[in-house]
Protein backbone atom coordinates (compact mmCIF):
# COMPACT_ATOMS: atom_id res chain seq x y z
CA UNK A 1 0.00 0.00 0.00
CA UNK A 2 1.55 3.55 -0.78
CA UNK A 3 0.71 6.39 1.51
CA UNK A 4 1.28 9.93 1.02
CA UNK A 5 0.09 12.31 3.49
CA UNK A 6 1.52 15.98 3.62
CA UNK A 7 0.62 19.64 5.26
CA UNK A 8 0.11 22.39 2.65
CA UNK A 9 0.82 25.54 3.15
CA UNK A 10 -0.22 27.27 0.34
CA UNK A 11 -3.49 26.78 -2.22
CA UNK A 12 -1.83 25.96 -4.56
CA UNK A 13 0.71 23.59 -3.36
CA UNK A 14 -1.92 20.29 -3.72
CA UNK A 15 0.12 18.08 -5.57
CA UNK A 16 -1.47 16.30 -8.32
CA UNK A 17 -3.23 12.82 -8.38
CA UNK A 18 -1.94 11.35 -11.48
CA UNK A 19 0.76 9.82 -10.32
CA UNK A 20 -0.99 7.91 -7.65
CA UNK A 21 -3.37 6.50 -10.30
CA UNK A 22 -2.41 2.64 -11.36
CA UNK A 23 -4.15 0.48 -14.19
CA UNK A 24 -4.55 -2.07 -10.64
CA UNK A 25 -6.20 0.25 -8.60
CA UNK A 26 -10.18 0.59 -10.30
CA UNK A 27 -11.34 2.62 -8.29
CA UNK A 28 -10.60 6.34 -6.94
CA UNK A 29 -12.92 7.72 -4.23
CA UNK A 30 -11.82 11.65 -3.79
CA UNK A 31 -13.51 13.87 -0.59
CA UNK A 32 -12.42 17.31 -1.40
CA UNK A 33 -13.01 19.61 1.70
CA UNK A 34 -13.72 23.01 0.67
CA UNK A 35 -14.26 26.15 3.26
CA UNK A 36 -17.91 26.75 3.47
CA UNK A 37 -19.44 29.86 3.74
CA UNK A 38 -22.30 30.98 5.21
CA UNK A 39 -22.08 28.47 8.24
CA UNK A 40 -24.40 28.33 11.13
CA UNK A 41 -25.81 32.09 9.70
CA UNK A 42 -22.73 33.42 9.51
CA UNK A 43 -20.41 34.72 6.68
CA UNK A 44 -17.17 33.09 7.07
CA UNK A 45 -13.96 35.08 6.46
CA UNK A 46 -11.73 32.42 6.23
CA UNK A 47 -10.17 29.78 8.25
CA UNK A 48 -6.98 29.42 10.10
CA UNK A 49 -5.48 25.51 10.46
CA UNK A 50 -2.71 24.60 13.05
CA UNK A 51 -1.23 20.85 13.16
CA UNK A 52 1.35 19.11 15.04
CA UNK A 53 3.20 18.13 12.70
CA UNK A 54 5.20 14.98 13.82
CA UNK A 55 1.94 13.56 15.36
CA UNK A 56 0.05 14.06 12.18
CA UNK A 57 2.76 11.70 10.52
CA UNK A 58 2.35 9.17 13.40
CA UNK A 59 -1.37 9.12 13.60
CA UNK A 60 -1.59 8.91 9.50
CA UNK A 61 0.50 5.99 9.74
CA UNK A 62 -1.77 4.03 12.33
CA UNK A 63 -4.89 4.87 10.79
CA UNK A 64 -3.89 3.77 7.52
CA UNK A 65 -2.56 0.34 8.64
CA UNK A 66 -5.88 0.17 10.53
CA UNK A 67 -7.75 0.84 6.95
CA UNK A 68 -5.64 -1.64 5.25
CA UNK A 69 -6.61 -4.29 7.54
CA UNK A 70 -9.96 -3.72 6.98
CA UNK A 71 -10.21 -2.41 3.40
CA UNK A 72 -8.86 -3.48 0.35
CA UNK A 73 -6.36 -0.75 -0.28
CA UNK A 74 -3.82 0.36 -2.79
CA UNK A 75 -3.21 3.71 -2.13
CA UNK A 76 -4.04 6.68 0.49
CA UNK A 77 -3.52 10.26 0.00
CA UNK A 78 -4.13 12.77 2.54
CA UNK A 79 -3.46 16.21 1.90
CA UNK A 80 -4.44 19.25 4.41
CA UNK A 81 -3.87 23.23 4.25
CA UNK A 82 -2.43 24.78 7.32
CA UNK A 83 -2.25 28.22 7.46
CA UNK A 84 -5.48 30.53 6.46
CA UNK A 85 -7.65 29.15 4.23
CA UNK A 86 -10.45 31.33 2.62
CA UNK A 87 -13.82 30.14 1.72
CA UNK A 88 -14.05 28.59 -2.07
CA UNK A 89 -10.54 27.11 -0.91
CA UNK A 90 -9.36 23.84 -0.09
CA UNK A 91 -8.72 22.57 3.05
CA UNK A 92 -8.19 18.70 2.52
CA UNK A 93 -8.40 16.28 -0.09
CA UNK A 94 -8.34 12.63 1.05
CA UNK A 95 -8.14 10.01 -1.65
CA UNK A 96 -8.23 6.07 -1.28
CA UNK A 97 -7.44 3.93 -4.65
CA UNK A 98 -8.49 0.32 -4.62
CA UNK A 99 -9.27 -2.28 -6.69
CA UNK A 100 -13.33 -2.03 -6.59
CA UNK A 101 -15.14 0.83 -5.85
CA UNK A 102 -17.24 -0.25 -2.68
CA UNK A 103 -13.72 -0.46 -0.61
CA UNK A 104 -12.83 2.77 -1.92
CA UNK A 105 -15.76 4.77 -0.84
CA UNK A 106 -16.19 3.05 2.08
CA UNK A 107 -12.47 3.89 3.27
CA UNK A 108 -12.48 7.45 2.24
CA UNK A 109 -15.12 8.14 4.21
CA UNK A 110 -14.08 6.09 7.17
CA UNK A 111 -10.57 8.20 6.72
CA UNK A 112 -12.74 11.47 6.80
CA UNK A 113 -13.82 10.16 10.05
CA UNK A 114 -10.81 9.26 11.46
CA UNK A 115 -9.43 12.86 10.09
CA UNK A 116 -11.92 15.02 12.43
CA UNK A 117 -11.41 12.14 15.77
CA UNK A 118 -8.00 12.06 16.14
CA UNK A 119 -5.71 13.42 13.55
CA UNK A 120 -3.97 16.73 15.52
CA UNK A 121 -4.99 19.51 13.34
CA UNK A 122 -6.89 22.29 14.84
CA UNK A 123 -9.42 24.93 13.18
CA UNK A 124 -9.96 28.62 14.41
CA UNK A 125 -13.16 30.23 12.31
CA UNK A 126 -13.13 33.79 11.69
CA UNK A 127 -16.59 35.24 10.92
CA UNK A 128 -18.72 38.38 10.38
CA UNK A 129 -19.68 37.69 14.14
CA UNK A 130 -15.83 36.92 15.85
CA UNK A 131 -13.95 34.17 16.19
CA UNK A 132 -13.73 30.58 17.88
CA UNK A 133 -12.40 27.52 17.82
CA UNK A 134 -14.25 24.87 16.43
CA UNK A 135 -14.12 21.74 18.42
CA UNK A 136 -15.22 18.82 17.38
CA UNK A 137 -13.28 15.89 19.67
CA UNK A 138 -12.23 14.05 21.36
CA UNK B 1 9.30 19.60 39.82
CA UNK B 2 8.37 20.97 36.57
CA UNK B 3 7.44 18.88 33.08
CA UNK B 4 7.76 21.06 30.19
CA UNK B 5 4.44 20.37 27.57
CA UNK B 6 3.85 21.82 24.15
CA UNK B 7 0.31 22.93 23.91
CA UNK B 8 -1.30 23.39 20.67
CA UNK B 9 -4.79 25.51 19.26
CA UNK B 10 -7.06 26.75 21.47
CA UNK B 11 -4.54 25.86 24.03
CA UNK B 12 -1.73 27.57 22.76
CA UNK B 13 -3.28 30.76 22.24
CA UNK B 14 -4.36 30.74 25.97
CA UNK B 15 -1.51 30.00 27.63
CA UNK B 16 1.58 29.99 25.01
CA UNK B 17 3.42 26.92 24.66
CA UNK B 18 5.52 25.44 25.86
CA UNK B 19 3.94 25.49 29.38
CA UNK B 20 5.49 23.78 32.79
CA UNK B 21 3.18 22.14 34.72
CA UNK B 22 4.10 21.67 38.47
CA UNK B 23 4.34 17.70 39.14
CA UNK B 24 5.27 15.85 42.32
CA UNK B 25 7.29 12.89 40.84
CA UNK B 26 8.65 11.45 37.35
CA UNK B 27 7.71 9.16 35.81
CA UNK B 28 3.81 9.67 36.46
CA UNK B 29 0.84 8.54 34.18
CA UNK B 30 -0.37 10.64 31.43
CA UNK B 31 -3.54 10.90 33.52
CA UNK B 32 -2.11 11.92 36.94
CA UNK B 33 -0.16 14.82 34.55
CA UNK B 34 -3.56 15.72 32.79
CA UNK B 35 -4.54 16.24 36.26
CA UNK B 36 -1.82 18.45 37.30
CA UNK B 37 -2.48 20.27 34.32
CA UNK B 38 -5.70 20.89 35.35
CA UNK B 39 -4.94 21.86 38.66
CA UNK B 40 -2.36 24.70 37.46
CA UNK B 41 -4.80 25.98 34.29
CA UNK B 42 -7.92 26.07 36.12
CA UNK B 43 -9.64 28.11 32.79
CA UNK B 44 -9.74 24.88 30.61
CA UNK B 45 -11.94 23.45 33.65
CA UNK B 46 -13.65 20.03 31.82
CA UNK B 47 -12.37 20.56 28.23
CA UNK B 48 -11.49 17.11 27.15
CA UNK B 49 -7.73 16.38 25.72
CA UNK B 50 -5.87 13.79 24.19
CA UNK B 51 -2.24 13.28 25.17
CA UNK B 52 1.03 12.68 22.89
CA UNK B 53 3.94 11.28 24.46
CA UNK B 54 7.24 11.34 21.82
CA UNK B 55 5.00 12.55 18.41
CA UNK B 56 2.59 9.44 19.43
CA UNK B 57 -0.93 9.45 20.66
CA UNK B 58 -0.63 7.81 24.56
CA UNK B 59 -3.87 6.37 27.07
CA UNK B 60 -4.02 7.46 30.70
CA UNK B 61 -2.48 5.08 32.38
CA UNK B 62 0.89 5.53 29.72
CA UNK B 63 3.75 6.40 31.70
CA UNK B 64 5.81 9.80 31.41
CA UNK B 65 9.35 10.07 32.34
CA UNK B 66 11.41 13.40 32.28
CA UNK B 67 13.27 12.82 28.99
CA UNK B 68 10.01 12.41 27.55
CA UNK B 69 8.50 14.77 24.78
CA UNK B 70 4.74 15.67 25.81
CA UNK B 71 2.09 17.24 24.22
CA UNK B 72 -1.67 18.36 25.04
CA UNK B 73 -3.98 18.48 22.54
CA UNK B 74 -7.46 20.06 22.88
CA UNK B 75 -10.45 18.89 20.55
CA UNK B 76 -9.32 18.21 16.93
CA UNK B 77 -10.82 19.42 14.30
CA UNK B 78 -9.43 18.80 11.10
CA UNK B 79 -11.41 18.27 7.51
CA UNK C 1 -28.94 22.17 -8.16
CA UNK C 2 -26.49 21.89 -10.98
CA UNK C 3 -26.21 19.18 -13.35
CA UNK C 4 -23.47 17.96 -16.26
CA UNK C 5 -23.83 14.62 -17.74
CA UNK C 6 -21.82 14.37 -20.86
CA UNK C 7 -20.71 11.11 -22.87
CA UNK C 8 -17.08 11.49 -23.44
CA UNK C 9 -14.99 10.58 -26.74
CA UNK C 10 -11.83 11.37 -26.43
CA UNK C 11 -9.21 10.62 -22.44
CA UNK C 12 -8.65 14.04 -22.70
CA UNK C 13 -11.78 15.52 -23.52
CA UNK C 14 -12.75 15.21 -19.21
CA UNK C 15 -14.18 18.99 -18.33
CA UNK C 16 -12.32 20.41 -15.71
CA UNK C 17 -14.44 19.79 -11.78
CA UNK C 18 -13.28 23.58 -10.72
CA UNK C 19 -16.50 25.42 -12.49
CA UNK C 20 -18.51 23.11 -10.26
CA UNK C 21 -17.00 24.19 -6.90
CA UNK C 22 -18.62 26.75 -5.30
CA UNK C 23 -18.09 28.19 -1.19
CA UNK C 24 -21.60 27.12 -0.76
CA UNK C 25 -20.42 23.15 -1.02
CA UNK C 26 -17.93 22.33 1.76
CA UNK C 27 -18.19 18.72 0.46
CA UNK C 28 -17.09 17.09 -3.04
CA UNK C 29 -16.48 14.03 -3.49
CA UNK C 30 -15.23 12.38 -6.81
CA UNK C 31 -15.78 8.89 -8.01
CA UNK C 32 -13.25 8.56 -10.60
CA UNK C 33 -13.07 4.62 -12.32
CA UNK C 34 -10.48 3.26 -13.93
CA UNK C 35 -9.84 0.67 -16.35
CA UNK C 36 -8.76 -1.71 -14.54
CA UNK C 37 -6.36 -4.79 -15.42
CA UNK C 38 -6.03 -7.75 -14.54
CA UNK C 39 -9.11 -8.38 -14.03
CA UNK C 40 -10.42 -12.00 -13.15
CA UNK C 41 -7.13 -13.13 -14.41
CA UNK C 42 -6.99 -12.17 -17.66
CA UNK C 43 -4.78 -9.10 -18.59
CA UNK C 44 -7.20 -6.54 -20.31
CA UNK C 45 -6.18 -4.73 -23.31
CA UNK C 46 -9.11 -2.30 -23.85
CA UNK C 47 -12.82 -1.86 -22.94
CA UNK C 48 -15.35 -0.78 -25.67
CA UNK C 49 -17.91 1.42 -24.13
CA UNK C 50 -21.13 1.99 -26.36
CA UNK C 51 -24.28 4.19 -25.08
CA UNK C 52 -27.76 5.14 -25.91
CA UNK C 53 -27.26 9.38 -25.78
CA UNK C 54 -31.09 10.37 -25.92
CA UNK C 55 -31.68 7.98 -23.19
CA UNK C 56 -28.73 8.67 -20.95
CA UNK C 57 -29.66 12.17 -20.71
CA UNK C 58 -33.20 11.47 -19.29
CA UNK C 59 -32.32 8.59 -17.21
CA UNK C 60 -29.46 10.75 -15.65
CA UNK C 61 -31.88 13.45 -15.04
CA UNK C 62 -34.44 10.95 -13.42
CA UNK C 63 -31.65 9.95 -11.29
CA UNK C 64 -30.76 13.40 -10.37
CA UNK C 65 -34.04 13.98 -9.34
CA UNK C 66 -34.29 10.93 -7.30
CA UNK C 67 -30.79 12.15 -5.44
CA UNK C 68 -32.30 15.47 -4.74
CA UNK C 69 -35.59 14.20 -3.17
CA UNK C 70 -32.91 11.94 -0.46
CA UNK C 71 -30.11 14.36 -0.01
CA UNK C 72 -28.72 17.94 0.39
CA UNK C 73 -26.77 17.59 -2.83
CA UNK C 74 -25.99 21.40 -4.59
CA UNK C 75 -24.41 19.94 -7.64
CA UNK C 76 -24.09 16.13 -9.89
CA UNK C 77 -21.80 15.23 -12.96
CA UNK C 78 -21.43 12.38 -14.33
CA UNK C 79 -18.99 12.25 -16.79
CA UNK C 80 -18.52 8.66 -18.87
CA UNK C 81 -16.35 7.81 -21.77
CA UNK C 82 -17.82 5.87 -25.00
CA UNK C 83 -15.36 4.02 -27.48
CA UNK C 84 -12.10 2.44 -26.30
CA UNK C 85 -11.33 3.20 -23.07
CA UNK C 86 -6.81 1.99 -22.40
CA UNK C 87 -6.26 -0.01 -18.93
CA UNK C 88 -5.26 2.92 -16.95
CA UNK C 89 -7.38 5.11 -18.42
CA UNK C 90 -10.63 7.09 -16.78
CA UNK C 91 -14.12 5.51 -17.71
CA UNK C 92 -15.95 7.44 -15.67
CA UNK C 93 -15.99 10.47 -13.79
CA UNK C 94 -19.31 10.65 -10.95
CA UNK C 95 -18.82 13.94 -8.26
CA UNK C 96 -21.55 14.76 -6.07
CA UNK C 97 -21.33 18.59 -4.49
CA UNK C 98 -23.32 19.16 -1.17
CA UNK C 99 -22.74 21.35 1.91
CA UNK C 100 -22.01 18.09 4.26
CA UNK C 101 -19.87 15.63 3.39
CA UNK C 102 -22.16 12.60 4.70
CA UNK C 103 -24.55 13.32 2.33
CA UNK C 104 -21.86 13.91 -0.81
CA UNK C 105 -20.39 10.38 -0.12
CA UNK C 106 -23.78 8.74 0.16
CA UNK C 107 -24.76 10.57 -2.81
CA UNK C 108 -21.99 9.43 -5.17
CA UNK C 109 -21.96 6.11 -4.24
CA UNK C 110 -25.77 5.38 -4.91
CA UNK C 111 -25.21 7.39 -8.53
CA UNK C 112 -22.53 4.90 -9.24
CA UNK C 113 -24.71 1.97 -8.03
CA UNK C 114 -27.67 3.65 -10.50
CA UNK C 115 -25.19 3.88 -13.08
CA UNK C 116 -24.89 0.44 -12.95
CA UNK C 117 -28.32 -0.26 -13.03
CA UNK C 118 -30.27 1.45 -15.29
CA UNK C 119 -27.89 3.91 -17.38
CA UNK C 120 -27.93 2.55 -20.70
CA UNK C 121 -24.20 2.06 -21.75
CA UNK C 122 -22.60 -0.92 -22.65
CA UNK C 123 -19.49 -2.58 -22.15
CA UNK C 124 -17.42 -4.77 -24.01
CA UNK C 125 -13.80 -6.27 -22.75
CA UNK C 126 -11.16 -7.27 -24.68
CA UNK C 127 -8.63 -9.15 -23.25
CA UNK C 128 -5.60 -11.79 -23.68
CA UNK C 129 -8.34 -14.69 -23.87
CA UNK C 130 -10.94 -12.93 -26.44
CA UNK C 131 -13.66 -10.31 -25.80
CA UNK C 132 -17.40 -10.98 -23.73
CA UNK C 133 -19.95 -8.24 -23.40
CA UNK C 134 -20.13 -7.66 -19.68
CA UNK C 135 -23.48 -8.44 -18.32
CA UNK C 136 -24.44 -6.41 -15.01
CA UNK C 137 -28.15 -5.85 -15.13
CA UNK C 138 -31.06 -5.89 -15.40
CA UNK D 1 -47.05 -5.76 -39.27
CA UNK D 2 -43.48 -4.60 -38.64
CA UNK D 3 -42.32 -2.65 -35.84
CA UNK D 4 -38.62 -1.24 -36.06
CA UNK D 5 -36.68 -1.99 -33.00
CA UNK D 6 -33.61 -0.44 -32.02
CA UNK D 7 -30.82 -2.20 -30.46
CA UNK D 8 -27.78 -1.98 -28.37
CA UNK D 9 -24.59 -3.90 -27.49
CA UNK D 10 -24.29 -7.11 -27.55
CA UNK D 11 -28.10 -7.62 -29.09
CA UNK D 12 -27.34 -5.10 -31.96
CA UNK D 13 -23.69 -6.69 -32.50
CA UNK D 14 -26.05 -10.04 -33.18
CA UNK D 15 -28.78 -8.96 -34.78
CA UNK D 16 -27.55 -5.10 -36.42
CA UNK D 17 -29.79 -2.42 -35.71
CA UNK D 18 -32.79 -1.48 -36.32
CA UNK D 19 -34.62 -4.51 -36.45
CA UNK D 20 -37.68 -5.34 -37.42
CA UNK D 21 -40.41 -7.13 -34.87
CA UNK D 22 -43.13 -9.26 -36.41
CA UNK D 23 -46.33 -7.43 -34.26
CA UNK D 24 -50.00 -8.52 -34.96
CA UNK D 25 -51.28 -5.46 -34.17
CA UNK D 26 -51.11 -2.00 -32.83
CA UNK D 27 -51.10 -0.82 -29.90
CA UNK D 28 -49.18 -3.72 -27.90
CA UNK D 29 -48.00 -3.47 -24.68
CA UNK D 30 -44.39 -3.54 -23.62
CA UNK D 31 -44.66 -6.89 -22.33
CA UNK D 32 -46.48 -8.33 -25.64
CA UNK D 33 -43.25 -6.69 -27.97
CA UNK D 34 -40.87 -8.71 -25.75
CA UNK D 35 -42.64 -11.76 -26.28
CA UNK D 36 -42.77 -11.08 -30.13
CA UNK D 37 -39.02 -10.12 -30.14
CA UNK D 38 -37.83 -13.17 -28.09
CA UNK D 39 -39.86 -15.50 -30.80
CA UNK D 40 -38.09 -14.37 -33.40
CA UNK D 41 -34.75 -13.79 -32.59
CA UNK D 42 -34.51 -17.09 -30.09
CA UNK D 43 -30.82 -16.81 -29.42
CA UNK D 44 -31.54 -14.32 -26.90
CA UNK D 45 -33.41 -16.73 -25.03
CA UNK D 46 -33.76 -15.38 -20.89
CA UNK D 47 -31.35 -12.74 -22.05
CA UNK D 48 -33.45 -10.08 -19.70
CA UNK D 49 -34.33 -6.91 -21.66
CA UNK D 50 -34.97 -3.52 -20.62
CA UNK D 51 -37.13 -1.30 -22.86
CA UNK D 52 -37.29 2.54 -24.00
CA UNK D 53 -40.01 3.92 -25.88
CA UNK D 54 -39.07 8.03 -27.20
CA UNK D 55 -35.73 8.08 -25.58
CA UNK D 56 -37.57 6.85 -21.70
CA UNK D 57 -37.59 3.91 -19.86
CA UNK D 58 -40.97 1.94 -19.66
CA UNK D 59 -42.84 -0.82 -18.19
CA UNK D 60 -44.19 -3.82 -19.57
CA UNK D 61 -47.71 -2.38 -19.35
CA UNK D 62 -46.90 0.31 -21.11
CA UNK D 63 -48.26 0.60 -24.31
CA UNK D 64 -46.73 1.14 -27.72
CA UNK D 65 -48.02 2.72 -31.07
CA UNK D 66 -46.54 2.67 -33.90
CA UNK D 67 -45.20 6.17 -34.26
CA UNK D 68 -42.78 5.52 -31.25
CA UNK D 69 -39.28 5.05 -31.02
CA UNK D 70 -38.36 2.35 -29.48
CA UNK D 71 -35.15 0.33 -28.07
CA UNK D 72 -34.46 -2.89 -26.59
CA UNK D 73 -31.92 -2.98 -23.93
CA UNK D 74 -29.45 -5.83 -22.71
CA UNK D 75 -28.33 -5.49 -19.02
CA UNK D 76 -26.32 -2.69 -18.87
CA UNK D 77 -22.74 -2.52 -17.79
CA UNK D 78 -21.27 1.66 -17.77
CA UNK D 79 -18.30 2.28 -15.19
Amino acid sequence: MKTDFQLIAHANDFPDLEQFRSERSGAEVVFNGIVRTPNKGSEVLYLEFEAYEALFHNEMNRIAESLESQFQINAIVLHHRIGRVLPGELAVVAVVYSQHRKDAFEACEALMNELKSTVPIWKKEFNSDGSFWVSQTP
Amino acid sequence: MKKEVQLFGMLKEQYGSPVFVEVSDLPISAKELIVAFRMQFQEVQDLPFLIAKNHFMIQDVDLIDSTDHIALLPPVSGG
